[in-house]
C-alpha cells in the first residue's frame, strides 16, 4: 500500500510532448509507474516514451487515468486542472512554479468542492518509492530515497532530498512522499493527507517537512492532537532565524504579524506531541525514538 | 510586489477612493511649494516600503512654511532608511480611524476582507489584543464580493446614512483593485472617517502578484524598490535575494534548503551577509549568482545544492566556471549533491575545492572560515 | 396544507419601506401572512406596517425567517436573492421584472446548487388563498381567488386571474397558486413544483397556465408521464397564433426554430395524459372532468 | 435587442474575430465605388433584421463592375424587406462551413456553446435534421468559458495544427462579446473556414439583453431596427407592440392575457392589426396607446385587461380621458377586470361604453363589429 499512488494507479500526463514532460515519463515509467496516456494539444497521434498522446483529456478517456500529473505553464495551469477535474480525475499533481495567487484560489476550491486531491503547485509531486512517481525525484540515488514506512510531506524540493537522505541514513523508507509545496495557498494541506496516512497500513508514521510562514504545520498538530491522526508525527522545520516580514524562499514562507512563526509551529507541535527537529542532524535520533525498530523494507 | 504608498493611492483615486490631495517630491527645498500649494497643516511622509514608518521618524505634520523645509530634509536624511521621495499630503482631522482590508484564506480558499472600527494600529496587534474587533466577510473569487457582503460590514461597523453607503462603495472599490490588480493584499489603514459621513484613505497598501505581473496592468522594477543596489540587481536577475549584514554569503539552491543553512550558520554562531538561491530555473547561472555575494564584503561563500533537476554536475561546473571567471577574493565553500553527484565531486575535486558531502559539516567549515580559520 | 407557504411560515420582505413594498406587506398581513420581518438599508430601528425593519437579512436573523419576498429593483435581484441565500432562507420570490439575463442564470444556480426554491423574476409572486401571500394577488376578489384544492403554476399575471376566476366560476378553488413567472430563465420551473404538489394532501390536481416558449410545459407532461407527478394535471396553453420568430409579450415567450410551439405543448401534454384547454372557456368543463365533484372548501 | 449584421461584425472586429473586409453604403450608386476598392467578387448583404436574407433575395454575389449598381438597386427596392443599408463585402471562397453559437439553457442554469462543422444552414434545421453534428458544451456563467473546452470542441471539429489554436481563440473572443455585452445569443453563421487553416466570420447576429443596457456599452434605439414606425415609436414608449396586418388593433394587459386574447381574435374568425400590452409599468397610460392603435389602420379597438397593480378604475378613467382625447374614429370594446372592477364598470358605462365582464364575449363582439356588425 502506499497512498495516492502505487503500481496500479493510472496516471496521465498532461504537457507530455515538452522537454519536462518527455524526460520524466521517461523516469516514472522505469519506476514502474502505470502511465497510461499523455496530452499535448496539437500531437494527438504521436506517442512520447511509448505512451500514447491526445489533444485533450476527454480524447484520453478510453485509458480511463486516475491521476493526471501537470507539466503545464503556471498562468495555464488552472485551466489545466480544471480539464483533468471535468473528466473525473480527483488526483491531480502540478508542479507548476508561478501559478497566480487568485488561479491557486479557484484551485484549491475546486478542490474542496469535489473532494480531489490536487497536489502543489511549486512541488516536486508525489512518489511512492519502489512503485510509482508522479513528479520528478531522483529516486535511483539510493542513499536518497528507499522504500519503507515512513510517510513524508514537504514544503520544499532540494530540502526534501537533503532530509530523506538522512533518514535513509538511519535506517528508514518512505511509503509515500507527498510534496505539498511551497505556494502560499497550496492544492491540498498537510492535515488533508494525514487521514489518508492514517488509513494506510504500510505507513507507521509520518514526517513533516515544514518551514516558516502560513498555518500547514499548525493544523497537522491539531490532526494529531484531536485524534484524526493517531500514528507518531515527526516534524523538521526550518526558518527559526529568518526574519520577520521578509518572504524566505517560497512564496509561502513569510511571517507576518506573529503568526507562521517557526517558534509557534514548534510549540503547537510539540505540544500535540509531535516529535520536532529543528537541524537536520537531530532527525536520526527522533526517528528512532518514534518508530523504533521500523527500518526500509 | 509591494507598491509605495503614493503609488497605491494612484490606483485608489483611479477606483474612486477618496484620497487626500498630495504632491510628490524629490528634495527638501520642494517641500514648502508643495505643502503652500496644498495648505498647512501637511502631513509629510517618507515613501519607503518598510512598516513602522510613524515610529521611525519617516512621518511628520508640519503646520507653517517655516519649518517645511527642515522637517523635510529631516526626513529625507533619516538614518532608519533610504529615503528618496516624500508624499505632502493635506492633513486630515478625522473623527475616528477604521481598518479595511481584502486578502486571501489559503485554508477555506477564499478571499477575505477584514474591517474593524478601531484602525490605525496594525490589524496584527489588534488580531492579537482585541480580535473580537476585527469583522471578517469572506467570498468566492469567481462569484467576487457583492453589495450586500459590503453592506453587511458597513451595518456591523455602526455607520448610517450616507456613511454606510460610502463605505459600501469603497469596499467595492476595493474590491475591485484586488481582482482586476490580482492583488495578495490591498489594506487602508488608517481609513479617517470624517464629521460629514465621508471617508478618506490615510494610507495604502497595496501587493501584487508577481506571478501574474503578465495578465494586469505593469509596475515595472525599479529600483527605488530595494533598499540595496545588489538586491535591484538580484532581482532584475531573477535570483531570489535578501540582504543582511553578517559574514557568509549564502549561495545554495532550494528555498526550504537555503533557509535550513541559513539557521544553521546561526546556530554554529555564526552570521549570514545575504541569502541567494540559485536553485529552480537558475541552476546554471553560478557566476551571476557569484558576482552577487561578491558585491557583498562577505568573508565566504558558502554553496549547499541538493538537486534533482537542478543537476549536481552542472551546478558544479558552473560553480568551477565561476571561480575562473571571477577569481573570489575570499574562500569558496562546496556541498553540492543530487543528480549526478559522484560526477560533481569529481569536477569540484579537479578545481581543487573540497566537496562537502554533509550540510552540517559544511556549515560548520564556513562559519570556522568566516571566524578567521584556514581554509 | 398547501406548498411553499401556509399561515405559519415565517415571511421576510426585502425592501419593505418602498412604496410596493409597503402597500403590500398591508395586504399580506391582512389575508394572515406571518410577516415577521422587513428589509431597507438604511432603515433599521424603523417599523413598517407594524412590521420591524432591519439594514440587513443578517441582522434581521432574530426573526428567523423561512422565506423572503423581494420588492428590489431587477439590477439588484441578484445581491439580494444571494443574501437571503446566505443567511440560510430557502424559500425566495422576486417580483421584479426586468433581471439581466445572466444575473437570472446565476441565481436559478444557486437556487439549484443549495436546494432553495427561488420563485420568478417577473411574477406575481405564491398565494395560498385563505392563509397566506408573497407577492400580489387581489385576494379579496372573491369571484377570482378561492380557497380548495387545485394547485395552479403560472408564467402569467392578469391572465392568471382570468382563469382562476373561470375555476372559481365552476365551482373550484386553489391551494397554492405559484407564478414561476415570464422569463426566459426563471428560478424555479413547472416540473420543480409538482413533487411539492404531489406530497400536498390538500392538492387533488394541477392546472398548468402556460404559454408558448421555453420548454417548461413540455418537462411537466414529461414529469406525468414518468409518473414523478400522479395527479390529474391539467393545462391551458395561450399562443397557438402567435408567429414564429417574434418576442409574443413575456421574454420567455419567443419561439424559435419549431422549439417551443404551442402545438409542441399541447401534444406532449395530451401525450402524457394532462387535459389541455387552448380556450379559456374549455376550462370548467375540463375541470369537472377531471377533478370530478371536488369544489371549493 | 438585436444589432445589424455590420454593427455585430463591428463588435466581432474589436474583439479579433476575423470579418471580410467591407463598406456600408446606403444608396445603390455607392455600390460600385464600395465594390471597386475591396476587389470583385463581392457579395451585397442588405442590412436587415429578419432571417432567410438569402431566400428572400436580399443577399447577391456581384462578380464586376457592370451589374454591381442594378444589383444593388434590386436590394435596396426589394419588395421582401425595407432595406436602409447594403454591406458590401469581400467575397470568401471558403473551404468549409462551420456554425458556432454562445447562448443560455434556463434548465441547466448555464451558458450553451454549440459547434457544428456543417454550417451554412440554420441550427434549427441541422438540430432537427442531424443531431448529432452539434457539438455542445456548456459552462457556469460565473467561471466562464475555459480553454480547454475550446481546445475540445476545436479538436471534435477534426481541426488540426493552426486552424484548432485559431478556432480556439475565436472560441473565447465570441466568449468575451457573450459576457461583456451581456449577450442572449452570439452565434457565426457560417464561419468560413479557409485553406490555410484561417477562419472568418461570414455572418455575424447578437441579440443583446435589454434588462442589461444600463451596465453594458450604449446600442441606443434607433429607427433602423423596426420594420415601421409605429414600432419604432411604441418601443421609445417602452409599450410591448407588434405589427400585424388585421382588423382588430389589441390593447391589453398582460403578456398572457393579451396573448389570449390574440389566440381568441382567431379563434372567431377575426384578425389583429396589432397587439399592444398597455399593463405593467404602463397601465396609466392609456392615451398613449391608443394612439399607436390609432396609427393603424384597424376597425376595431379591443380592450382587455384583468390587473391587480394595474387597477380596473384608472385603466377604466384612463381609457375614458383617451377617447375624450382622441376622439377616435373607430369602436372601442372593453373588458376591463380587477382591482376596484365595479367602479372601473360605472367609469365606463357612464362615458357610454359598454363593458364586458367576460373575454370571449368581448372578443366576439370585436370581431362582430371588424366584420361590420353594429356597435
Amino acid at each position: 500500500m502506499s497512498i495516492l499512488l502505487d503500481r496500479s494507479t493510472r496516471v496521465l500526463i498532461q504537457g507530455i510532448t515538452g522537454k519536462e514532460g518527455t524526460f520524466w515519463t521517461r523516469h516514472m515509467l522505469d519506476l514502474g509507474t502505470r502511465v497510461v496516456a499523455g496530452v499535448t494539444p496539437g500531437k494527438e497521434g504521436e506517442s512520447c516514451q511509448g505512451v500514447p498522446v491526445y489533444h485533450t483529456v476527454r480524447r484520453a478517456a478510453e485509458h480511463e487515468a486516475e491521476a493526471s500529473l501537470l507539466f503545464v505553464p503556471p498562468r495555464y495551469t488552472k485551466d489545466a486542472v480544471f480539464e483533468a477535474l471535468d473528466a473525473g480525475i480527483r488526483t491531480i499533481v502540478t508542479v507548476a512554479d508561478g501559478i497566480p495567487l487568485h488561479d491557486a484560489l479557484q484551485i484549491r476550491k475546486a478542490a474542496l468542492s469535489c473532494g480531489a486531491h490536487i497536489i502543489g503547485g511549486n512541488t516536486s509531486g508525489v512518489i511512492s518509492p519502489g512503485k510509482a512517481m508522479m513528479g520528478f525525484f531522483p529516486y535511483w540515488i539510493e542513499r536518497v530515497y528507499k522504500t519503507g514506512r515512513l510517510g513524508v510531506m514537504t514544503r520544499s524540493g532540494s530540502l526534501t532530498n537533503e532530509i530523506t537522505a538522512l533518514a535513509v541514513r538511519a535506517g528508514f523508507g518512505v511509503s509515500t512522499l507527498v510534496g505539498v509545496g511551497g505556494d502560499p495557498v497550496p492544492g491540498c494541506r498537510f492535515s488533508e493527507m494525514l487521514p489518508l496516512y492514517q488509513d494506510d497500513p504500510e505507513t507507521e508514521g509520518v514526517l513533516i517537512i515544514g518551514e516558516l510562514g502560513g498555518t500547514m504545520e499548525e493544523e497537522a498538530a491539531e490532526a494529531l492532537a484531536s485524534g484524526v491522526f493517531r500514528k507518531p508525527l515527526l516534524a523538521f522545520v526550518c526558518g527559526v532565524y529568518a526574519p520577520e516580514g521578509k518572504r524566505m524562499g517560497h512564496a509561502g514562507a513569510i511571517v507576518t504579524g506573529g503568526r507562521g512563526t517557526v517558534n509557534g509551529k514548534i510549540r503547537a507541535l510539540e505540544k500535540a506531541g509531535a516529535l520536532v527537529a529543528t537541524r537536520p542532524g537531530m532527525l536520526p535520533g527522533l526517528l528512532n525514538q518514534a518508530l523504533g525498530e521500523e527500518k526500509t523494507t | 510586489m509591494r507598491l509605495f504608498e503614493y503609488e497605491a493611492k494612484e490606483v485608489f483615486r483611479r477606483y474612486g477612493i477618496p484620497v487626500p490631495e498630495s504632491a510628490l517630491i524629490y528634495a527638501p527645498e520642494e517641500a514648502e511649494g508643495a505643502a503652500g500649494k496644498l495648505g498647512y497643516p501637511c502631513v509629510l511622509k517618507a515613501q519607503v516600503l518598510s512598516g513602522g514608518r510613524g515610529k521611525a521618524g519617516l512621518v511628520k505634520v508640519v503646520s507653517n512654511p517655516e519649518n517645511t523645509a527642515p522637517v523635510a530634509a529631516g526626513i529625507f536624511d533619516s538614518p532608519a532608511a533610504t529615503v528618496d521621495a516624500l508624499l505632502v499630503e493635506q492633513a486630515v482631522e478625522p473623527e475616528g480611524e477604521m481598518y479595511l482590508s481584502i486578502t486571501v484564506d489559503p485554508l477555506s480558499a477564499r478571499a477575505l476582507v477584514m474591517a474593524s472600527a478601531s484602525g490605525g494600529v496594525e490589524i496584527e496587534t489588534l488580531a492579537a489584543e482585541n480580535p473580537e474587533k476585527i469583522l471578517r466577510e469572506s467570498f468566492d473569487i469567481s462569484s467576487g464580493l457583492l453589495e450586500y457582503q459590503a453592506r453587511n460590514i458597513a451595518y456591523s461597523l455602526h455607520l448610517q446614512g450616507g456613511a454606510a453607503k460610502e463605505m459600501v462603495k469603497i469596499l467595492m472599490s476595493l474590491y475591485g483593485i484586488f481582482r482586476d490588480l490580482d492583488a495578495e493584499l490591498v489594506e487602508i489603514n488608517p481609513l479617517f472617517s470624517l464629521p460629514e459621513g465621508t471617508f478618506v484613505a490615510g494610507d495604502a497598501k497595496l501587493i501584487l502578484d508577481d506571478n501574474a505581473a503578465g495578465r494586469r496592468e505593469g509596475f515595472p522594477l525599479r529600483r527605488e524598490y530595494f533598499e540595496s543596489e545588489i538586491e535591484y540587481r538580484a532581482a532584475k536577475e531573477g535570483i531570489p535575494y535578501l540582504q543582511f549584514d553578517g559574514d557568509i554569503s549564502l549561495m545554495c539552491a532550494g528555498a526550504g534548503l537555503t533557509t535550513t543553512v541559513f539557521d544553521l550558520v546561526h546556530y554554529e554562531g555564526g552570521t549570514v551577509a545575504n541569502y541567494l538561491e540559485f536553485g529552480g530555473p537558475n541552476y546554471t547561472r553560478a557566476t551571476e549568482a557569484m558576482e552577487l555575494c561578491l558585491a557583498n564584503p562577505s568573508k565566504v561563500i558558502l554553496a549547499v545544492t541538493f538537486g534533482t533537476i537542478a543537476r549536481a554536475d552542472v551546478m558544479a561546473r558552473g560553480l568551477v566556471e565561476a571561480l575562473d571567471r571571477l577569481k573570489p577574493d575570499r574562500p569558496i565553500v562546496t556541498c553540492i549533491r543530487g543528480t549526478n553527484e559522484e560526477e560533481a565531486v569529481k569536477i569540484l575535486s579537479a578545481a581543487g575545492l573540497q566537496p562537502f558531502f554533509d550540510t552540517e559539516e559544511a556549515v560548520r567549515k564556513a562559519v570556522a572560515l568566516a571566524k578567521g580559520g584556514e581554509q
